[in-house]
């Protein structure tokens, strides 16, 4: 699989609810050693909102590394992206179908 | 992000105006009598200009403040500058005998400019730039003329 | 003493750097069409600049990325390729433009045809870029474009009634028988001029290849925050030249060669000789600046090794980007398309297309993973926010005024 | 949303994706156009990055559409022998994700610098003052 294959896929619950498109895929260090690396990068989250361009651009970071200016931020403020677990991921097809708790 | 092909379509779409937005340049025909002394009046205005920046090239050429070759590649420029904006406008034609009068006073006018505008060129190309001051002479009174069909085409 | 002597050497460089075809056209032409009426437009389009710059400067001296390097992952591969489609364009134009210019500028010291000029001038920018260190070609030429003061002495000596220019300056108003959106159209044109983003391209790719430091950051600032106001003091006296000499006249500026004439009627031959060394000097270093930024735009796209430090044959496809850049340009060039025309073009696209690389870079400049305690002031971010949303409005004003007014006649 | 995790953590599109490569000695090779996935049974059955994708193949995936096709048949085009995929980084030598991405191999020996070297020895090789660094 190729991240390209998860970026901009739509992902629905199970019930059919539309959360949106993928933005970004957050990764820990905790997998198999990887020779001069070290621990793999994981998949641990997808993140998924509608037209959450925000998480793109760095304003949604979890560590709010990006801040200014004001008025980017209103403007973008207006669209949150969630983050799904990898493991409620049910399916990755033509669109990726979570569980009904990756949406409360 | 998805908006990609909207953007493209957007891209193509401004490609396309501005390829029509430089069409727009050549000459469109003219309906009305007020439509045909606007385009006398403008090309009366791009002769102004060309006579007058003769006129100042004449002036410092004479006066030994400019070159040879600066004078020379100056007078031309003028020279097609104003034989364009003469061509441009005969090529239009005139919607009716009001406009039949404007279209021959401006031309003699034009003309006599092209004449002058030429003999410019000429001197200096030949290098006589001690002449130029009396040859840009004319120029003057046919700027003045100029300028007054411009504010009153008729 | 040394650091003393080095930042005002940045200064110098920079404000003779700032001009180019652009401002020599665009300035002529709205000052012998306006008066200085669209003086506040050169005066936003300084302060713009000064922005834009300082932040790019800022982010390549600190986390030692380029603008489209930043373009690319700030906004994404897809969004980027469009950016770079769009500013490459606009970058060849501007190059054809600049070559044009150092052509005329040897026909008016020769009396031969611009146009068997244009090949030898791409010949020798591709010269300069393949064997030249990079600090010496931007010092070279940048402080040779400095005689264009002799515009300002000309300007003394012409005696314009100056309470009269300031007039039409502070009252800014359309003169009779203008339109309104002729009058924006040359405002854009103007900004775009001031603006132009190759200056970006360039000015960032050389805070990397000139291995810019934080310790640095104070030349950054001295480059831009002098430099460049006073580049824009040359827009300025060009302006004033025109509408003094012009504007009464009802000559409009149709030719490279006008825009001398001015300066030869107030000090004769030395005046024309040094206006044409200063043509000749400003458009074949934005020449070069422009022949580079098409490579560096493209590299820093596809991430290819790229810049003047390393070997030529390290960055091949770079220089290859750059070789064909050239020729395409010269051949564009030698088709006799008006250098007047395509100047025009390429600064009023230049800025329609400006927020396309202003606001990735602004977005970055607030990133602290990048900037560490280097991002942006609030005062610096209300700056920078009014011209985005200054620049956007532009953006989409400028195609139908283009339109509007035939490209502004 | 989950709890904290232990270790790095790093938003892939906006940290990873369309960085910068450099290689052993300090040159750019490239930049990372897309990454890949494999889940495993020493990664408990959980997708890790295992290599880095770079160069046309992998930019003309990401891309998509109809950008994304064009870009994928200049490619095809120009390829000598048989399609082996988009030029492939393994994730192994990586040796440092900063603003850059470093790698511990130098860009001759990636397959993403085939074009680099193309450009080297039939055009620029060709010029005088090719192997001298500007003075």
């Amino acid at each position: 699989m190729r991240l390209s294959e998860l970026m901009g896929h739509e992902v629905v619950t199970e019930s059919g609810r539309v959360l949106g498109k993928v933005h970004d895929v957050y990764l820990v260090q905790d997998g198999p050693m990887l020779g001069e690396w070290g621990a793999a990068l994981r998949v641990h989250e997808i993140i998924v909102g509608k037209r959450s361009y925000a998480t793109r651009l760095g304003y949604d970071r979890r560590d709010a590394q990006v801040k200014g200016p004001v008025l980017v931020r209103l403007l973008l403020a207006l669209r949150r992206a969630r983050h799904v677990p990898w493991s409620a991921i049910r399916e990755i097809g033509e669109r990726i179908i979570v569980t009904d708790d990756a949406a409360p | 992000m998805g908006t990609a092909p909207g953007v493209a379509r957007l891209a193509g779409l401004v490609v396309a105006c501005l390829l029509c937005a430089s069409c727009i340049k050549t000459i469109s025909p003219a309906r009305t009598t007020h439509t045909y002394l606007r385009k006398a009046a403008h090309t009366a205005e791009v002769v102004v200009s060309a006579v007058e920046t003769a006129r100042l090239v004449a002036k410092s050429a004479g006066d030994g403040k400019a070159f040879g070759p600066y004078t020379s590649v100056m007078l031309s420029e003028q020279e097609e500058q104003a034989g364009q904006a003469q061509d441009t406008f005969e090529s239009v034609q005139p919607p009716n005998a009001r406009s039949d009068k404007v279209r021959d006073h401006l031309g003699t006018l034009l003309n006599k400019v092209s004449d002058q505008l030429s003999a410019l060129r000429i001197a200096a190309r030949r290098g006589e730039l001690d002449k130029l001051s009396r040859l840009a002479r004319p120029l003057r009174e046919l700027s003045k003329k100029l300028n007054k069909f411009i504010e009153n085409p008729e | 003493m040394k650091k003393l002597g080095q930042i005002t050497l940045g200064i110098l460089t920079a404000m003779g750097g700032f001009v180019d075809i652009g401002d020599l056209v665009a300035n002529s032409e709205t000052g012998a069409r306006y008066g200085m009426s669209l003086m506040w437009a050169v005066l936003l389009g300084v302060i713009g600049i000064v922005v834009f710059a300082e932040m790019a400067g800022r982010v390549a001296t600190v986390s030692k990325r380029a603008v489209f390097d930043v373009v690319r992952e700030r906004m994404g591969a897809r969004m980027a390729l469009i950016n770079l489609f769009a500013s490459f364009f606009i970058n060849l134009l501007t190059l054809v433009a600049e070559l044009a210019g150092v052509a005329i500028a040897f026909q008016l010291a020769s009396d031969v045809n611009y146009l068997l000029w244009i090949p030898l001038a791409g010949f020798l920018v591709w010269f300069v870029i393949w064997r030249m260190k990079f600090e010496t070609m931007e010092r070279v030429f940048g402080l040779m474009g400095l005689v264009l003061i002799v515009g300002a002495v000309a300007l003394v000596k012409l005696h314009p009634d100056w309470m009269h220019l300031w007039h039409q300056a502070s009252h800014p108003s359309i003169p009779q028988g203008e339109g309104t959106p002729t009058y924006f159209y040359y405002a854009i044109a103007l900004l775009g001029a001031a603006m132009t983003p190759y200056e970006v391209f360039f000015f960032s790719s050389g805070a990397v290849e000139e291995k810019w430091t934080r310790s640095d950051l104070f030349v950054n600032r001295s480059n831009v925050y002098i430099g460049f106001p006073l580049g824009g003091f040359f827009s300025i006296m060009l302006m004033a030249l025109a509408a003094t000499v012009f504007f009464p006249r009802g000559i409009g500026v149709e030719h490279l060669g006008q825009v001398a004439l001015p300066t030869t009627l107030a000090l004769g031959k030395i005046g024309l000789a040094l206006m044409i060394l200063g043509f000749f000097a400003t458009t074949f270093g934005a020449a070069l600046e422009t022949g580079l930024s098409c490579g560096y735009t493209i590299a820093q796209y596809f991430g290819w090794q790229w810049g003047k430090l390393v070997k030529p044959r390290q960055a091949a496809r770079f220089h290859l980007v750059v070789i064909l850049s050239l020729v395409v340009a010269v051949l564009i060039g030698i088709t006799a398309v008006d250098p007047v025309q395509i100047t025009e073009y390429s600064i009023v696209l230049s800025a329609a297309a400006l927020p396309l690389t202003y606001f990735p870079i602004l977005v970055v400049a607030n990133d602290r993973q990048y900037m560490g305690d280097k991002t942006n002031s609030k005062l610096s971010n209300t700056i920078a926010s009014f011209f985005m949303v200054l620049l956007a409005i532009v953006a989409i004003a400028t195609i139908p005024l283009m339109i509007a007014t035939k490209a502004g006649q | 949303m989950s709890d904290a995790p232990a270790g790095r953590t790093m938003y892939a599109a906006l940290e990873l994706l369309d960085r910068q490569i450099v290689d052993a000695d300090g040159c750019m090779a490239g930049k990372v156009d897309d990454l890949e996935l494999e889940a495993s049974q020493d990664s408990d059955g959980l997708p890790v990055v295992v290599a880095i994708l770079s160069g046309p193949g992998a930019l003309a995936g990401h891309l998509g559409g109809r950008l994304g096709r064009w870009l994928a048949s200049v490619q095809r085009r120009l390829r000598e022998g048989p399609d082996t995929g988009p030029a492939r980084i393994a994730f192994g030598a990586v040796k440092r994700i900063e603003d850059h991405v470093e790698v511990a191999l130098p860009r001759e020996s990636l397959e993403s610098n085939r074009g680099e070297q193309w450009a080297r020895d039939v055009v620029v090789d060709k010029i005088p003052g090719a192997g001298h660094a500007p003075e």
